[in-house]
């Protein structure tokens, strides 16, 4: 066991990847020599060697398709894209080939491949530096989508996604990667791809959410608490694929559900869960299923970057709505 | 512009391959275009979802094709059944895909061609990627990937270039350049004189050859391929070619060219030149050509029996399709579903 | 008034535009001396000439940064991308660059285009050819999002799109191009961005839909209506913005609904517009909010096809469902 | 490589440009490298959200600034300041911006620059659909786009390149080569002997000159912009240059490149030489010198002072900038609103 901020519990995974298989390289802008721009393979390259690290030139789709490429070829490659912003030149290599191939030849070939982008704002960055668009990449069949919110998930959930036969998109939540520190054991594991993670249990309200937006959602809960309000609290950890059962196994108890998110509302995954939701317990629901999230506009620049995130009495507010409703 | 075979049959040198050589790419060259001629009765009888023709482009292809090693990757397009076949992919594979069955694209293990690519300029890229891997893996296997002189002009096109020049990867590229992306003359495409002088921006060597001349196709990729196979990284060969036909069996080329400009590429067939040179040679008679006929023919028939034969595709296989092991949705899609 | 298809629609639409307004350009691949792959643009560039009406090389996302400079130097450009399937390529520029420049130039700029996309499945098409993802582009800030389903829509909502101050995506359903023909009117006119439609009016259940899906789903209305159910229907027609307050006022008044769209489940807007429902609606409704979709798989090829489509049994039985619910 | 002054101030040939005229370039050097230098401090106390620095790149940007009209465009990026404002982007605007507020981007209408563009790429192919539309309309104004040596792996280069040489837009492409896309070399970046090489697979017209060089780099960008005015169709410039200081602020160089390096680089300085070519004509003094500095400073600092003084951007703005008038689901998340 070591405490481990989110970061250093990814580089650890890296670490332990490229030493326990000779199959698995990463690729991507500036993660040899610089070790990424936020040092999650920092020391990697030297460790490993330029065979097992490599530095990119500047082009998206060419690190997905080369990534895809290696995969077909018998690799395990793991590429960073360096922010969510910049991951939607290679969106068609994600949607019409890696995600693709075991359908397009029948299980002949597949792409077990993973593609690690930092997204979510809450560090002033520039434009485009602080995107939430998990909702399109968790529309996409043939895909999955992790989103760890824990050091311990973090470590476990990319070795999954890397052992894991299909591609696997692994979100990292940019403003936890230094947020806590938690004990993370040493050894090679893995966190199943799916469940999602019950935090806290609780009887009058569920909150939901995943990523980033969890730092908010477990100070909300505890505020909550605090008001003698008894909260469950689910980090849905896997977008796709959804567990559906699991969420609405906690709302049909609760009879109450508020899902926090950071991407804008519309057409965000809150939309899905919150459908699933009621598909699954509309007659168990007290009040209905609140969303909280980002505001219907672009990721705003630094100084309003307040004004855009989900803060956390946004979403004690929202819980209280339900317990009125 | 490398050429060998002159479209009368008579050589611009001697020819660096064998009569028996010559012979056999022939043979492979009439089974190919009776394929490409049944698919084009059967898209016309509704027996197949869409078809493009590569009638014209032949000489290209099987001379590529027969540059290779046969653990070699092909990466190509939907173009490219004919070299896709000379590198291993069963006909009734290739058929099976065209009927509209994802069924087409499950070759043998043995084989290491992809299913063809549908997107334009996408699939390039993968082949620098897989030649990467065989690199990593210490092997020595080159792989090959063809597109038409319209993928040029996609950004994936510049990045697969530069990812295989920059890392050196033993890919081989092989533009057909048969005039048109559907109706978009090559002439309007791009400025530059030819598609191979794009390689030098890449630090890539690139050459330029009769794409309709079979030994000048061959021997060019082979070049390419003992090159790459020795490390001597990628190479971008332009073969210049015509799509004799229409994009696919939907288009309406009288919308963008004269039947003039088709009439003298007719008159440059890639396989009446091979049969005009072996006449001359005495290895031609019209008695192995309906030997070849009848053979190629047949040979396509049981591709076809072989691909409409096959059971109808199941609901469940088509969810089964999408991962290794069904997510808890699919599994209750297939469940819950009334079709 | 004429009797036109709505691919007929959109070409007269097109040619009112390039003859109204000196400032409308189209381009695309294939849409001059081929008039495009279905034919929208035919005959336009022989009658507006060649400076109206550009063949582009085989580019998808210079096609869109074009069409986005154009915009922005005072062009009103009309961009054609050939299927939903190779928009991909385009959706940095259309998300990082399109949606945008308004809001990064505080007003200053903004990008009225147009890109048309056909989308869907049902022709027996090659891969790639039958997507249905308006999902992704509904998720978009800054970025509209209309789909017609009828002829005279499909002219009214591209002249308006063409008018509007802001970029907007015309999704044309392929295999309604040529499947009806409705009396559409030979003048200039626009139908608003926004509103659904209220296409029949009933009290039990209110199906909702749009673009391709409104054939199958005025079908099982049909179907529904001749077993004695009062059915709504409800034609969405502008998945972005959404309009909520025209959607649940039908919902409020028949207590159930189903939503019918081709895009795999999870992730689909159909997740929106569910979520949308039961926030605004929880205590009328009588059932589940019911979704009929594709399955959470890649569009097959032609065999497979009738496999994933939406039928119209699906939805009929999903209408029941809600009525014993 | 084209170059007019050496970095001793010694001139190659006679220059073409007056010494009024080098005077004006020097002071403009002078007053960008001063927004710089405090954008940089300012970023060390936590005023700004990120910068990053054109330190050693001012005679490329001020030198192709100098070859615009006032009316023609310009398209460029986050480490443009420098040109950006020689083409009349105001110092308050591009403060603002780097204190993280889209303010910064509401130019003055007289003024035709984009806001600069952060994505990697993405903004050339608008340099060529504006100067499109500008010869559509009938006017002769030309757009300058600027980029990096990173920016040209992108598939996104490609397709404007392309499409700026097909419709032989009046475009001209202005690679400022410093050396690294962040921590990794040009060298490394591509096979090919120059960026300037890259032009001729567009059968576009490709140059290369010393970036160091104000004089040399306003010749040159004089030229491409003539030519495009004239409807001679675009050009690539890669102007040779570097980047002195870090990428960003965020950035360690420490961990891919020698001081030596930067050292030899600080020899070349964009400045320094043109100063010492006054000095040699008898046209700096230190009191001069002093002048430029203190009036610079003052300019900045008050540019400062603008951007810090704006009022809080409201929540409403950020909703209201969308699109132009604002949707049903904006305004109730308007009226709703706890923030
Ligand atoms: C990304 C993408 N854009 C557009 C298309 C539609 N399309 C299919 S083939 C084709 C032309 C391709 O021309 P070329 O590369 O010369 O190949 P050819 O068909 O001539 O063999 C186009 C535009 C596509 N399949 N993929
Ligand atoms: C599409 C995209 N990918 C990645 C990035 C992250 N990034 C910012 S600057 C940069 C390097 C660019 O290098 P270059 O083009 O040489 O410009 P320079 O910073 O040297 O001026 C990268 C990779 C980005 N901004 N956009
Ligand atoms: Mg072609
Ligand atoms: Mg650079």
């Amino acid at each position: 066991m070591s405490e481990l901020t989110l970061a250093q519990a990814l580089n650890r995974a890296l670490d332990t990847a490229l030493s326990s298989d000779d199959r698995v390289i990463l690729l991507g802008e500036d993660i040899g020599r610089a070790g990424g721009v936020f040092r999650i393979t920092d020391g990697l390259r030297q460790k490993h060697g330029e065979r097992r690290v490599y530095d990119t030139p500047v082009a998206e789709s060419g690190i997905a398709g080369a990534a895809f490429g290696l995969a077909v070829g018998g690799m395990r490659p793991v590429a960073e894209i360096q922010f969510m912003g910049f991951s939607y030149p290679a969106y068609d290599q994600i949607i019409n080939h890696i995600s693709r191939i075991r359908n397009r030849s029948a299980h002949r070939f597949s792409a077990p491949l993973v593609i690690r982008i930092p997204y979510g704002g809450g560090i002033g960055a520039a434009e485009h530096h602080s995107e939430s668009m998990e909702a399109i990449y968790a529309h996409i069949p043939g895909l999955k989508v992790v989103v760890p919110s824990t050091p311990r998930d973090a470590k476990g959930l990319l070795l999954a996604a890397i052992e894991d036969p299909d591609p696997v998109i692994v979100l990292e939540p940019i403003r936890l990667y230094r947020a806590v520190k938690e004990e993370v054991p040493d050894i090679y594991y893995t966190e199943d791809i799916g469940p999602v993670r019950l935090e806290r249990s609780g009887s009058d309200v569920t909150l939901i959410s995943w990523g980033a937006m969890m730092k908010e959602t477990r100070r909300a809960a505890n505020a909550l608490q605090s008001q003698g309000v008894s909260v469950e609290v689910l980090d849905v950890r896997t977008l796709s694929p959804l567990d559906r059962s699991g969420i609405s196994s906690s709302v049909k108890k609760t009879g109450r559900a508020v899902i926090v998110h950071e991407a804008p509302l519309t057409g965000g995954f809150g939309g899905e869960v919150a459908a699933s939701i009621q598909e699954r317990c509309l007659y168990e629901l007290l009040a209905p299923v609140q969303r909280v999230t980002g505001w219907d506009t672009i990721f705003p620049l630094k100084r309003s970057e307040a004004h855009y995130l989900p803060s956390v009495d946004r979403i004690v507010d929202a819980a209280t709505r339900t317990l009125e409703g | 512009m490398f050429s060998l075979i002159n479209p009368d049959g008579s050589v611009v040198e001697r020819l660096p391959i064998s009569v028996q050589e010559t012979r056999e790419l022939y043979a492979q060259m009439v089974e190919a275009r009776a394929y490409d001629r049944k698919s084009m009765a059967m898209q016309r009888q509704g027996r197949l979802a869409t078809y493009a023709s590569f009638r014209g482009q032949e000489a290209a292809q099987i001379g590529a094709g027969a540059a290779l090693r046969s653990d070699d990757w092909v990466v190509a397009t939907y173009r490219d059944a004919a070299l896709n076949w000379a590198a291993g992919y069963p006909w009734r594979l290739l058929m099976a895909g065209r009927t509209g069955d994802e069924r087409g694209g499950r070759l043998p293990t043995s084989v290491n061609v992809l299913p063809p690519s549908i997107t334009v300029g996408g699939h390039m890229i993968h082949a620098v990627g897989i030649a990467w891997a065989e690199r990593l893996a210490g092997r020595d296997r080159v792989v090959l990937t063809s597109f038409g002189d319209g993928a040029t002009s996609e950004g994936d096109f510049h990045e697969a270039m530069n990812f295989a020049a920059v890392y050196e990867t033993p890919t081989v590229f092989l533009c057909q350049n048969n005039g048109y992306a559907i109706s978009y003359p090559v002439s309007e495409q791009t400025r530059a004189e030819t598609i191979a002088a794009k390689a030098s921006g890449y630090g890539m060597e690139g050459v330029r050859v009769d794409g309709n001349d079979v030994a000048a196709t061959l021997v060019a990729t082979r070049e390419a391929v003992a090159r790459a196979r020795e490390g001597g990284g990628p190479t971008l060969i332009e073969a210049v070619t015509y799509r004799m036909a229409a994009h696919t069996t939907a288009d309406d080329p009288g919308r963008y060219r004269e039947d003039s400009e088709t009439e003298m590429w007719e008159e440059r067939d890639p396989l009446l030149r091979v049969r005009l040179l072996l006449e001359k040679a005495g290895e031609w008679t019209e008695e192995w050509q309906a030997e070849l006929d009848t053979r190629a023919e047949q040979v396509i028939e049981e591709a076809v029996e072989w691909a409409e034969a096959l059971p109808e595709p199941s609901f469940d296989e088509m969810l089964n399709r999408m991962y290794l092991e069904p997510t808890d949705a699919l599994l209750e899609q297939m469940d819950g579903a009334v079709e």
